[in-house]
This record gives structure tokens, C-alpha cells and sequence, in this order.
């Protein structure tokens, strides 16, 4: 059977090659494009911003006068809303991972659960606003208090370090276990002193990850009715308080160029921030680079 | 010097008995999360369609909650804004995400990769206030340029630029399903002749078929919940059309507005936000179990 | 004792004698929270206040709302608030609902305001318009409206609507006023939050919009005043003719609504007697028209009555 | 004080450790070990040889119940240990594995310090005195032979050590726990031959104070190191018998074929 | 026409397919491939042999640039097919692999149907004739010896086929390209016996009209089907020539100790 000749198809073998090559470079083109459209936010970001970014922008109260105005409420409230979410999230979100990974039985009830949290994962974070709002901020007449937007923001956030502590816990070798029992301890002794420390690296990428999402999200916070204008700290998980992104959002939607500026430079402050974090689970996660 | 101390183990064993229900309960929090927010959203719809028509609620076009007297409550404009800015997205995001994805996995080394899918991933990670900021204040007024006739507030800009963040989604989701289809298929198919190309296409791609739809659809998910990109750059005006260029209103950006300051509380439009806080609830949860049915049923087999 | 600080006119004699009266009271740091929503148009009046205040007394809390007048006697009624700012008196319904909670409150004026309609920068067709010219153009009747409907040799442009949403005061001013509580255009983009209006009125050549005077006092580089008509010629509404109430009918006052119970706390008394003493400065800055010495003198003496 | 009844060695006069009647195991609908009846003496070395897949691992495992670890395991018959019967409800796991230490075959200590691996043991069992866990970690590292070779860096983390020490850490950390008996499974199987050299030595030394049973896929060692013998093949007990005869003159032809390397 | 260095066989008039000369091959730094001289005939069935990681699969990899995959790899000099270098700037590789085929290890069709399988390379190469295409599948499956067990299901899936039928497709897609040469890497080590005779079967009926090269690890295999053998040791040809004498009569000590089993 000679049905296919050999000459055509050596013939026709240079368009292929060029089409091929017309496509690694689109795919190339496509790939670079996310990249620069990364950069152009950035550098868009950076000129705008650049210029109110001191140390008095850091210390000040916000201002209806934009050459007075500063984030030092938002800032804080930032840091109070990560000492809220933190001990939760690590508390509810290690526990859960424990729970799946180490107790559970492979039942219906567990891949429930399991299912349930890829679900919750994809709920979109205005609807956990409302779910806030009614359960912290009204029926628990928690108004728009850290606490309250702390509780909304950790369940926001749950899944996401749920799922990283359990792959965590999953790559801890089942040697390491076998040899924790095998000199008698038990089970919690084994999860407490062996899965535990030698998951930590990756509960903390996690617990950073969630940390990051966290303190980036604005939507539910408008849900719940942070207020516009607030000149003072909180002073306890009961009071109310602003965040960077809402102080940024307050201020994008001022016409004036020069609040349009100082957005920019909350933005830079949030993404320093949001760097720094990333930062921190890079380096944790290179520091504890798997020995075993 | 142990022997005497294997003895004592009463605290321990009551903490091995205690621990796994304490455990259990953690775990039941998210569980929990869920059911708060179907019974929150479902008491308070339930609320709002005593006082509004399911009927009306589906079938009318148009979207008028402001006044108590005579408001008009039907969900299609709002979700028309929806879908306009998702499928720009889409449109944005697909083609661009899946042609980064098979450049990542089939056409770069191992050093390049390394190198950009970190920081493609980066564009997933800033906040979306950021993004909002730059559709309004970067690419509205750039796209103006272009189409004298685009009103400040469109659905375009919003979509274009949900579009981009979510390109990281897709394509690093796309690229592990690619990267996870053994390299003998490939083998096999250039040992016949195949352009790079070719491989990627015809034998790469379909083999990973199901994680790659897959993560358009959580993409696709995502865009559809995105809030603030669109409250920030895609106006309050909804309108059931098909019009790119004007304002419009998606679900959240609704929210969001009557969030804001229009929600006396227990008034109709104080309800409202929870209808349409519940129909995108369900949007995305059928967007989400069908990824996962997807990708659960439609596993490669090979 | 306070009656005799609103004598002087200057703001600089207020705050002298101030200190002479308050010497005792300067020192002490007050602590506390205030709670303030309402008017976004009285908001700038309110931000200028509370950021003054906050430098003298730092421990107290002040924050401040905008939902729009409708919005703050909401959460007015519903207890959660020491101040509701408003654009239009309270509404009867409104004071209905406040009796039946229990809550007793008084009124106090903050300034003037002229409601300002205005279109956008390029918009070179527009000279003035009649009281009836705004209410054909912003009645809803069902058909779509051009611009050159309303005027001939207009552009035969579709008209683009920007207003503040129904729970502003500023809307049911408007309302009242130029449509007689008729509705308005549906096709109108809604939003409590005045900047955005500023920016989607900034950035359409066919729009047209109203809100508070200051804030087109604060974007007058990218917005352009309409003067209206009331029968008398165009008149733009400015510091003089909103003083003077040629600028009519939108010309209006400012109000701040104080629940009497909240008074009794120290740092609301102190707050409001602030507020009071340096509303006439603060709302000029902010673009409104301060109400006459004897009107906040009288005020003051309100406010005493409280305590 | 009983004779085994598979064994047929004549050392009667030693204590029966181990004694397994009737033993039957299965994973799932697997079944991994058939009829097994075994009794191990104190103070000896018993090896257990066989093909892989004989079920060795899941023999030796059983010994200390780690073998419930496999969700799917069921058991039935009996094994008792210095005369209890450890299926027994009554006898807690973590008892009985305080009592049997187990090396395992690949090296797994923790990712911690030399000093913390040691540690680990006492402290899980509630010795939190400074002073007598250095006096603990100290002999149990000299038991084990590598004292010397890591007494300047007990605080360094134990994935510094060489597969050979990384094994005898292991098998200090055993020794912590002051253990019975002590199950190791191919010990030395991931070792290379000095190491391996050092780790027999090693156990010819804890005999003398513990009672020791040995996996092993190396005829060699097992003639080398073992007292006892016991020949498992597709989950049975072939043989089992002093170690001279068990190589000098297996009574089983398929015994004889396994030592001489026709199949396995 | 001219006769190879290595060749020690007697078949003078037979067509050279291959001939490599003085091919080295580095892994980074790993020698994989020492200065390997090797003249492949035409319509024969030449079979490489050694033991693991001797480099068979480099070598067989290198004959059509398929080792080109592998970044780190280096290679110094000269295979030319058909009288052409390989390694020639000028000749693309995908022209060189449509004619010369390849079959692996384990069988690896295409998650496609039966029929799509088949037809992939006609496709990619320009062929888009429904007809034409029917007629090169059910030739092609019906070369693989493969046709009857699969006429009936053309468009199912290729993963419903056994591993022996999902070998022989990916023969048939090899055929299905009409290749000059097809190269085989151990084409039978992940198949059941029945199997494996069916594919050994095939490949004699395949060398009246194609040159096969084929690795294997069982000597037996080599012996049955081949008609030169090359041996490998470490990257080295070490011996090669006609099957029958290396089998019955090598000259070199190392193939002896390796065909007889002495180790490997
Ligand atoms: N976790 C498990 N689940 C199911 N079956 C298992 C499991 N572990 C072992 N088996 C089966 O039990 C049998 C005995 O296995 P075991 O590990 O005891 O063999 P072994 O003699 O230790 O072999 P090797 O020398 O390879 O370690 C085998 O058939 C094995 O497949
Ligand atoms: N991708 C690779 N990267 C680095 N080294 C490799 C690679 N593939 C093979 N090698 C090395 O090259 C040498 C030859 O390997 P090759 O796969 O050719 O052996 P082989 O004879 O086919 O062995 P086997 O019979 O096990 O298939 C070996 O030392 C191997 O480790
Ligand atoms: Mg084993
Ligand atoms: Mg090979
Ligand atoms: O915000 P208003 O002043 O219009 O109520």
C-alpha cells in the first residue's frame, strides 16, 4: 500500500513548521502579555502613588485635605484584622486539616465535608458579606467591629488553609508516624510532636496565603457597612475600624486627581505589604525545604 | 528509669478520647459556614418573595428597587450585566490563559517556567480594589481612545480586566492538567512526524481536556462573583440588553451599592440584596459542582 | 454660660474666648464613641468637623456614615446612632417611627446649600435651564429622551441621567421641588455615593446631574454649572445668590438631627457644641453658605438647654 | 517454658517471649498470613527469611499491633507476650509498643535534633527531667554504637547523619524507650556494607540484653547474626529452627531451594 | 552496500540503512554512549541487547532524535540514514520520523478512538480523504494483526483495548505512516506472553517490506526474531554480528557471561 507519498508530504512539511513556529510565538505573546499587563499596573501604580509615599502618609489620620490625608487607621486596622483572623483561621483550619487527614474514616460523611469545602472555596466573598452581616453584625449585635469582620473574614478564608495544611499534612512521610508509634505514643502525641512540626512549613505558606486574601478583600467589609470616615484606632476587638482596601476604595471614588493619588499610594502600602507576606512564605518554605 | 512512668497514662488517654469529637466539631465549622449562608440567604429571600412575586422576581425586565411604592424586581437585568462582564472575561481570558498555558508546559524549559508561572500567579493574588482602580482610572480612559462612544461607566473595561485576573487561573490550572499527561503520549506522537505544535493540539490538549474545562469553569465562577472591579468601573444602571459600551449593574455591584446606603434596614430593597445575593450564591455553586463533576467523571484514562 | 461666646463674629474671637471658658475643660482628655450617618451632602460639613475635632480630642471616636438622609434616620430610629445629617427636614413618617422608639431628638441647622445641576465640561449647548425645562427632562414618561427634545438646535442626543439614589434627601429635594413627587427617568443612574456621580457625569458629554453645592465646589474643573430659571433669568448658583436666596427654588438648608439622650454624654455635648461653634467656618471651606451669627447663637443656646 | 511446637531446636530451658497460635491475617480478602504459630525466646536473635511478599513485614508487625495501621486488617488466633494475649482489649497499644521497640527498614528519624530523636521516647512517656534525659540519651546512644561518632552534635538535625548512623540513631531511639524486645525489619537493607557491617555487630551486641527478631532478605546475615530461624513463604510458617540447621540441613526441599538461591 | 565495521556477518549485497560512526553521547556530564560504530541493513531485524542501562534505549532513541527530548544532552559524531546525517542542520526531524517509526516500552495510544489512532498521522501529514483514510486504518490495523479483534469497535476508545492489542494498534500507527524503518524499545516487556508472540510474530511478517531494530532484554527474544544482534555493555557495542553466531559462538568473553546469564 503506498497511499501516502512521501515527496508531498516532505513538501508540505515547511508550512507545518512555519505554522508551528507562528504559534510558539503567539503562545509566547499570550504568556508575555499577562506579564506586561502586570507590569504596566505596577509602574501605573508606582509613578502615581510614588509621591505621597512617606513617612507622614503612614502616620496620618485620613483628611478631607489630600496633602494632610494618611492611612495610619486603615493600617492599623489592617494589623487588627490580621490578629483576628490569624489565631482563628490556624485554629479552625489546622484542626479541620487534622480532623480529615488523621480521624476521619473514609465515609460519606468525610468526602461531604470534603466536597463541601472545594464549594465553599468557590463561594464568592460578597455572599459571605451577607452572611456576616446577619449572623455578626445583627444577630449577634457585633455592629462593624474588628471582631465581627474578623469572624466573616476567617470563614472567608477558611478553605483556602484547609486545603494547603492538608497536602501538608500529607507529605509527612508515613515513616515518621510508624516510628512515633512504634515506641508507644499515641495517636495525638504522634500528631502534636511528629505530623505536626514537620507540616508546619506548608500550614504556614498556607496560613500566609489566607492571611494575604484576607487583608486584600474588600467587598465583604463594604457589606457589612465599615463606615466611610474614621479618624481613630480601635482599641479593642469591639470597636470599629477600617482596612487598606476600604480606605483605598473611599478614596478611588473621589473625582479630585489628587485623592486618585492617594490611592495609588495605599495601594503601594498594600501591596508592600502583600510582597513582604509572600516574601515571608518563600522563605519559610525554602528554610524548611523538605529534609526527609 | 521509664518503666515507672508507663504507668501514668489516665490524663493522656482521656485527652486520645476527647480530642478526635473536639476535632470534629473544628471541622463541622465549615459545614456550618455553608448552612449559615444557605439559611441566611434562604430566610431572608424567603422574606423578600412575600413581598415580591417569584414570578415577577424571574420573568421581568426590569430592575427598579427605589421605589417602595411601585419598584420594579426582576433579577434579568442584573444578571445580564453579569454575564456581559464574564464573557468578556471569558473572551479575554480563555484564549490568553490556554496560550499560556501550552507555551508553559510544551514550549518553555523547565528554568523559564519556573521563572513565570510564579509570577503570572502574582496577577491572581492582587486585591481586587486594585484592579477596580485600574480598570477606571488605566483602561476605561485608554479604551475611550479607541470607542469615543464608551460611556465612563461600561461593562467592557471591568470585563477585560476580570479577564486578566483570572488568566492566571486558567492558566495555571491548564498547565498542570497539560503538564500531568505522560510524556510517552507525546513521545509517541512526535515519533510520527508531529510538529511541536501539532502534539500540543491534537494529542496534549484533548488528553487533558477535562482539567483544562475545569478550570475555565472555576474561572468562569470566579468572574462571576467578582465585586468590586465592576462596583468600581462597571456603573449602577441595569439594563437587559447587549450593549458593551454603556453602564450597567451585575449582581454584586448591587449589592454592594445598596450595602452602601440605600438599605434601610427590613425595607424591600434591604431584602433584595439577599435575592440576589441567593441567585448568585446559586450560579456559583452550579459552576463549581460542575467542575468537579467534570473533572471527577471526566478523568483521563490513560 | 455659653450664650456669651457667640457674640463674636471672627472665628478667631469664638476660639479665644473658648479658651478662656474652657480652660479646665481643654485638658481633659474625653474619651468615647459618636455615631454619625445621614446626608452626604452634609458629610463634607461633617468630615472638616470631625477631623478639627479629632486633633483637640483624640480619644473620642467619631464615625461618620454616608447613607444618604433617608438612610441615617434609618439607623437614626434604629438606635445605632447619636447623629442623623440630613439634607431635608425629617419627614413625618420618620418622626412617627422616632416617637414610637422612644427617641427624643433636636434639630439643629448647619448651613445652606445650593442644589447644583450640572453637566459635563464639553457640554457647550447648555446656557441655563427653566424650572420646566428640568422637569420635562427628568419626568419619566416612558419615551427616551434627546436633548433636543428639550430645546430646539439642542443635539439630537440621547439625554444621560445621573442622581442620587432615593434614599439621599437630596433626591426627595429634587423630587419635591422641580417634579412635584412625580417619578423620575428610570433609565437614571442611581447612586448614594456622590462621587460617582461626579465621575460618570465627568466623563459623558450627554450627561446632566444635581447634588449638593460642594460637591461641585470641589470638581469645578471637570463639571459645568447650569444656572437655572425660576421665571427671574438664570441664575448660577454661587456663594452670593444661595446667601441671598435668588438662587431659587434649589436653594435649601443643612441639618444635623441629635438624639437628646446622647447629649447627656459628655463628649457628644462637647462635640456638638464644637460642631455649632464652627459650622459657619467649616461649611464655607467646604463650598456651603454659613447660616447668620444669630441663627447658631441660637443654636448654641439650644444645645445648652439639653445638657 | 514451652516448646514451640514448629521449633526444634533444643534449647528448652529459655523463657518464651513470643507466643503466636493459630495466627491468621488478612488485608482485605488478602490472605497474608495462614496457621502461624511461633515461639520466640528471650535474649536470642530470631531471623525471618522468605520471598518478598511472603509476609515477613506483616508478621513482625503484628508483633506490636502496628499492623492496625491498615484500616482493612483483620486477625484472628492469638499472640501473646510474656503470657498475655495482646488482641486483648484490655492491653493498650501504646503498653505494648513501649515494651517492643521497632527498627524499621529505611532510616526514619525525625526531622529534628540527634538529641530530640533520642528524647523523643522518654519525653512522650513523661520524663521531662533535663538531667536524666541527657543520662538517657547518652546510653542509649552508646548502646547503639554512634556515641562517639555524634557527641559533638547532638543539637544538629539528625538528616546530617549518614544512612548507616541515621539507622543506628534509629535504633538508639529504640533503645531509649528501654524496650523488651526489639522488631527490626530489613535493617539494613537501604545500608551499604560497612554500615551493614556495623549494624550486625550492633545486634549481636543487644542480644545480650534484649530479645531480638530480624527481617531479612540476606541469607547471609541471617546465618551470620540469628539463634533461630524461620522460613515464611506465601504466608506460612515453612520452617523454623535453629539457625545452624536451618542452613546446614533444612528439612524442607523448599527451604533448601530458597537458601541456595533457586527462587526468591 | 559496504560492509560494516562491526559486522561480522557475511551479507554483503544488503541495502545500509543506518550507519553510525563514531557516535558519542553525553547526559551532562554521563558518558552514556562511547564511540559507537553500527551499519544497520536494510529488511532485516536487528536486535540490541544488554544489560540495563547500557544505553540501548539512548542509542534506538538517537536513530530518529527522539533523544533530542532530553535538554542536557550532547552528542559528537555521525549517523546518517539513507546516506544522510541525521544531525544535519538542514534535515528536520519531524521529516526523519515520518520515515522512520517508533514503537515503545509501554504501549501508548492516544486517549482517541481506535480509529483516530490510526489515522493521527496520515491526518497530521495532509491527508484528509475520508476514503483514503478508512483504507490506511484498516490497512494499517490489518498489518499490526490487529484488525479482526477491533473492526467491530473502530471508535472506542483505544484504553478499552488489552495491553497486547494496545501495543499492536500502536504498531498499526506506526504502519499507518508508511515508515522505511520502525524502531522498537523493548516493544514486549510490558505485555503478557500470548501477546508477546503475537507481536513477535508480526514483527517477522513486518521485515519483508520494512528494516526493524528492535531492543529487547530477553535473550530469547533476540534470538528468535532477529537476524544481527548488537550487544551493549556500558555504552560500548561490544560485540556485533548475525544473531545465530553470537548466539551460538561469540567472540567476545563478556557477551558469553551475558547470554549465558552470568549476569545482567
Ligand atoms: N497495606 C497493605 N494492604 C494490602 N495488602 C498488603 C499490604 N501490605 C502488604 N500486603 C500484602 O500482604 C502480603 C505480604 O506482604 P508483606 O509486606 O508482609 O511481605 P514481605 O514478606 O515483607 O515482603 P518484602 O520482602 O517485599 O518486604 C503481600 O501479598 C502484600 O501484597
Ligand atoms: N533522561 C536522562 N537523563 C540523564 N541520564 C539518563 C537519561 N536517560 C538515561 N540516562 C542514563 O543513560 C544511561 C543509559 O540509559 P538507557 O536508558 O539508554 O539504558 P537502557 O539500556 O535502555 O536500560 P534499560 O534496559 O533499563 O531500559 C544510564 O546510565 C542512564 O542513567
Ligand atoms: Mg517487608
Ligand atoms: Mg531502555
Ligand atoms: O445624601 P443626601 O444629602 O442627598 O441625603
Amino acid at each position: 500500500m503506498k497511499m501516502i507519498n512521501h515527496t508531498t508530504v516532505i513538501k508540505r512539511m515547511k508550512p507545518r513548521l512555519i505554522i508551528n513556529t507562528f504559534f510558539k510565538a503567539l503562545f509566547l505573546m499570550a504568556t508575555m502579555f499577562g506579564l506586561l499587563v502586570l507590569g504596566i499596573l505596577l509602574y501605573r501604580i508606582f509613578t502615581q502613588g510614588i509621591g505621597h509615599l512617606n513617612l507622614q502618609f503612614l502616620q496620618n489620620l485620613p483628611s478631607r485635605k489630600a496633602e494632610l490625608a494618611g492611612i495610619k487607621p486603615a493600617l492599623i486596622g489592617t494589623i487588627w484584622l490580621m490578629g483576628v483572623v490569624t489565631p482563628i483561621t490556624l485554629l479552625l483550619g489546622v484542626g479541620t486539616a487534622i480532623y480529615l487527614e488523621e480521624y476521619a474514616k473514609k465515609n460519606r460523611f468525610t468526602s461531604f465535608i470534603q466536597i463541601n469545602i472545594s464549594n465553599l472555596a468557590g463561594v464568592p466573598s460578597i455572599v459571605f458579606g451577607l452572611l456576616g452581616l446577619t449572623v455578626f453584625v445583627r444577630a449577634l449585635a457585633l455592629g462593624t467591629s474588628v471582631l465581627a469582620a474578623g469572624l466573616t473574614m476567617s470563614l472567608l478564608v477558611l478553605p483556602v488553609i484547609i486545603v494547603a495544611s492538608q497536602e501538608a499534612i500529607k507529605s509527612v512521610p508515613k515513616q515518621l508516624r510508624e516510628a512515633s508509634y512504634g515506641m508507644g505514643a499515641t495517636k495525638w502525641q504522634t500528631i502534636v510532636r511528629v505530623v505536626l512540626p514537620a507540616a508546619i512549613p506548608g500550614i504556614l505558606t498556607g496560613g500566609i496565603l489566607a492571611l494575604s486574601r484576607a487583608i486584600g478583600e474588600t467587598a465583604p467589609l463594604v457589606v457589612l457597612g465599615l463606615p466611610l470616615f474614621l479618624a481613630f484606632l480601635p482599641k479593642s476587638v469591639f470597636d470599629m475600624f477600617t482596612v487598606l482596601p476600604m480606605q483605598i476604595y473611599n478614596w478611588t471614588g473621589r473625582p479630585q486627581a489628587a485623592f486618585q493619588e492617594l490611592a495609588a499610594a495605599g495601594i503601594i502600602v498594600l501591596l508592600l505589604m502583600l510582597i513582604i507576606m509572600n516574601s515571608i512564605a518563600v522563605l519559610i518554605r525554602n528554610k524548611f525545604h523538605k529534609r526527609y | 528509669m521509664i518503666q515507672a512512668k508507663k504507668q501514668k497514662r489516665s490524663t493522656s488517654s482521656m485527652i486520645e478520647k476527647f480530642v478526635p469529637y473536639l476535632l470534629l466539631f473544628v471541622a463541622v465549622v465549615s459545614v456550618l459556614t455553608t448552612l449559615g449562608i444557605v439559611l441566611t440567604l434562604v430566610f431572608e429571600t424567603f422574606t423578600f418573595f412575600g413581598r415580591v412575586s417569584i414570578v415577577e422576581f424571574l420573568t421581568s425586565q426590569k430592575w427598579y428597587p427605589f421605589s417602595e411604592a411601585q419598584g420594579s424586581y426582576g433579577i434579568l437585568p442584573l444578571v445580564s450585566g453579569t454575564l456581559k462582564v464574564t464573557l468578556i472575561a471569558a473572551i479575554v481570558a480563555v484564549p490568553i490563559g490556554l496560550a499560556s498555558a501550552i507555551f508553559l508546559s510544551e514550549y518553555a524549559s523547565d528554568k523559564t517556567r519556573r521563572f513565570i508561572k510564579p509570577i503570572l500567579e502574582v496577577l491572581a493574588g492582587i486585591p481586587t480594589i486594585v484592579y477596580g482602580f485600574f480598570a477606571l482610572t488605566f483602561v476605561t480612559p485608554m479604551l475611550r481612545e479607541i470607542i469615543p462612544s464608551l460611556e465612563i461607566f461600561n461593562a467592557l473595561s471591568p470585563g477585560i480586566v476580570i479577564g486578566i485576573m483570572i488568566i492566571p487561573m486558567i492558566a495555571s490550572l491548564s498547565e498542570d492538567a497539560l503538564v500531568s499527561v505522560p510524556n510517552s503520549m507525546r513521545e509517541g506522537a512526535l515519533a510520527l512526524g508531529s510538529t511541536k505544535l501539532e502534539v500540543s493540539l491534537k494529542v496534549v490538549l484533548p488528553a487533558a481536556i477535562s482539567g483544562i474545562m475545569a478550570s475555565i469553569v472555576l474561572a468562569v465562577s470566579r468572574a462571576i462573583g467578582e465585586t468590586m472591579i465592576v462596583a468600581v468601573a462597571g456603573g449602577s444602571t441595569p439594563n437587559l440588553n447587549w450593549d458593551v459600551t454603556s453602564s450597567i449593574q451585575t449582581m454584586t455591584a448591587y449589592i454592594v451599592q445598596i450595602s452602601q446606603g440605600d438599605a434601610g434596614y427590613q425595607t424591600t430593597i434591604y431584602y433584595s440584596i439577599y435575592a440576589v445575593g441567593f441567585t448568585l450564591f446559586l450560579f456559583t455553586l452550579v459552576m463549581n459542582l460542575f467542575a468537579q463533576y467534570i473533572s471527577r467523571r471526566f478523568r483521563e484514562e490513560y | 454660660a455659653c450664650g456669651a461666646s457667640g457674640n463674636g463674629t471672627s472665628n478667631g474671637s469664638q476660639t479665644d474666648e473658648n479658651k478662656t471658658e474652657q480652660a479646665g475643660e481643654e485638658n481633659k482628655q474625653l474619651q468615647g464613641e459618636i455615631n454619625i450617618d445621614g446626608s452626604t451632602t452634609v458629610y463634607p460639613i461633617m468630615e472638616a468637623v470631625v477631623e478639627e475635632f479629632g486633633m483637640a480630642q483624640p480619644g473620642v471616636k467619631v464615625a461618620v456614615g454616608t447613607s444618604g438622609t433617608g438612610g441615617g434616620f434609618k439607623a437614626f430610629i434604629g438606635g445605632s446612632t447619636d447623629f442623623a445629617n440630613a439634607s431635608r427636614p425629617v419627614k413625618d413618617e420618620e418622626k412617627a417611627q422616632l416617637e414610637e422608639k422612644g427617641i427624643k431628638f433636636t434639630e439643629f441647622k448647619l448651613a445652606s446649600d445650593g442644589l447644583s445641576v450640572v453637566v459635563n465640561k464639553d457640554n457647550d449647548w447648555v446656557d441655563y435651564l427653566t424650572v420646566d425645562e428640568l422637569q420635562k427632562m427628568w419626568l419619566e414618561d416612558g419615551t427616551v429622551k434627546k436633548w433636543s427634545d428639550i430645546r430646539p438646535g439642542w443635539p439630537d442626543e440621547e439625554i444621560k441621567f445621573y442622581s442620587p439614589s432615593t434614599d439621599n434627601g437630596t433626591f426627595d429635594y429634587f423630587d419635591e421641588v422641580i417634579l412635584e413627587k412625580q417619578p423620575l427617568v428610570e433609565k437614571a443612574t442611581l447612586s448614594a455615593a456622590p462621587n460617582v456621580l461626579v465621575q460618570g457625569i465627568s466623563g459623558d458629554k450627554n450627561a446632566i446631574g444635581y447634588f449638593g453645592f460642594a460637591y461641585y465646589a470641589e470638581n469645578k474643573d471637570k463639571l459645568k454649572v447650569v444656572p437655572i430659571d425660576n421665571g427671574n433669568g438664570p441664575v448660577e448658583p454661587t456663594h452670593e445668590s444661595i446667601e441671598s436666596g435668588d438662587y431659587s427654588p434649589l436653594s435649601r438648608p443643612l441639618f444635623t438631627y441629635v438624639k437628646d439622650e446622647s447629649v447627656k454624654k459628655e463628649e457628644v455635648y462637647e462635640f456638638l457644641k464644637y460642631t455649632l461653634e464652627n459650622a459657619a467656618e467649616l461649611s464655607e471651606s467646604v463650598g456651603y453658605v454659613k447660616l447668620s451669627d444669630e441663627d447658631y447663637k441660637k443654636d448654641l443656646e439650644t444645645l445648652q438647654g439639653l445638657k | 517454658m514451652v516448646q514451640g511446637k514448629n521449633s526444634q531446636n533444643e534449647t528448652v530451658n529459655k523463657n518464651i517471649v513470643y507466643k503466636t497460635d493459630q495466627l491468621n491475617l488478612w488485608y482485605g480478602e488478602n490472605h497474608a498470613l495462614k496457621n502461624i504459630n511461633l515461639d520466640i525466646y528471650e535474649n536470642e536473635v530470631t531471623a525471618i527469611i522468605g520471598p518478598s511478599g511472603c509476609g515477613k513485614s506483616t508478621y513482625i508487625k503484628t508483633l506490636n499491633r502496628m499492623i492496625e495501621l491498615v484500616p482493612i486488617v483483620r486477625t484472628s488466633g492469638e499472640i501473646s507476650y510474656r503470657g498475655r494475649n495482646i488482641f486483648d482489649k484490655s492491653y493498650g497499644v501504646e503498653e505494648l509498643r513501649t515494651k517492643v521497640g521497632m527498627v524499621f527498614q529505611k532510616p526514619n528519624p525525625f526531622p529534628k535534633s540527634i538529641y530530640e530523636n533520642v528524647a523523643y521516647g522518654p519525653k512522650i512517656h513523661g520524663i521531662r527531667d533535663k538531667k536524666i534525659l541527657d543520662q538517657i540519651v547518652e546510653e542509649s546512644l552508646k548502646g547503639a554504637a554512634i556515641w562517639d561518632e555524634v557527641k559533638d552534635r547532638l543539637h544538629q538535625n539528625a538528616y546530617g547523619l549518614s544512612g548507616g548512623q541515621q539507622q543506628r540513631l534509629c535504633i538508639a531511639r529504640c533503645l531509649a524507650i528501654e524496650p523488651d524486645v526489639i522488631l527490626m525489619d530489613e535493617p539494613t537493607s537501604a545500608l551499604d556494607p560497612i554500615s551493614t557491617l556495623k549494624v550486625e555487630e550492633l545486634v549481636q551486641e543487644l542480644k545480650k540484653e534484649f530479645s531480638i527478631i530480624i527481617v531479612t532478605h540476606n541469607m547471609q546475615q541471617a546465618a551470620r547474626i540469628s539463634d533461630k530461624t524461620a522460613f515464611f513463604l506465601n504466608g506460612e510458617v515453612i520452617e523454623y529452627a535453629d539457625t545452624d540447621k536451618i542452613f546446614s540441613m533444612p528439612s524442607d526441599k523448599r527451604t533448601e531451594d530458597y537458601i541456595t538461591g533457586r527462587f526468591g
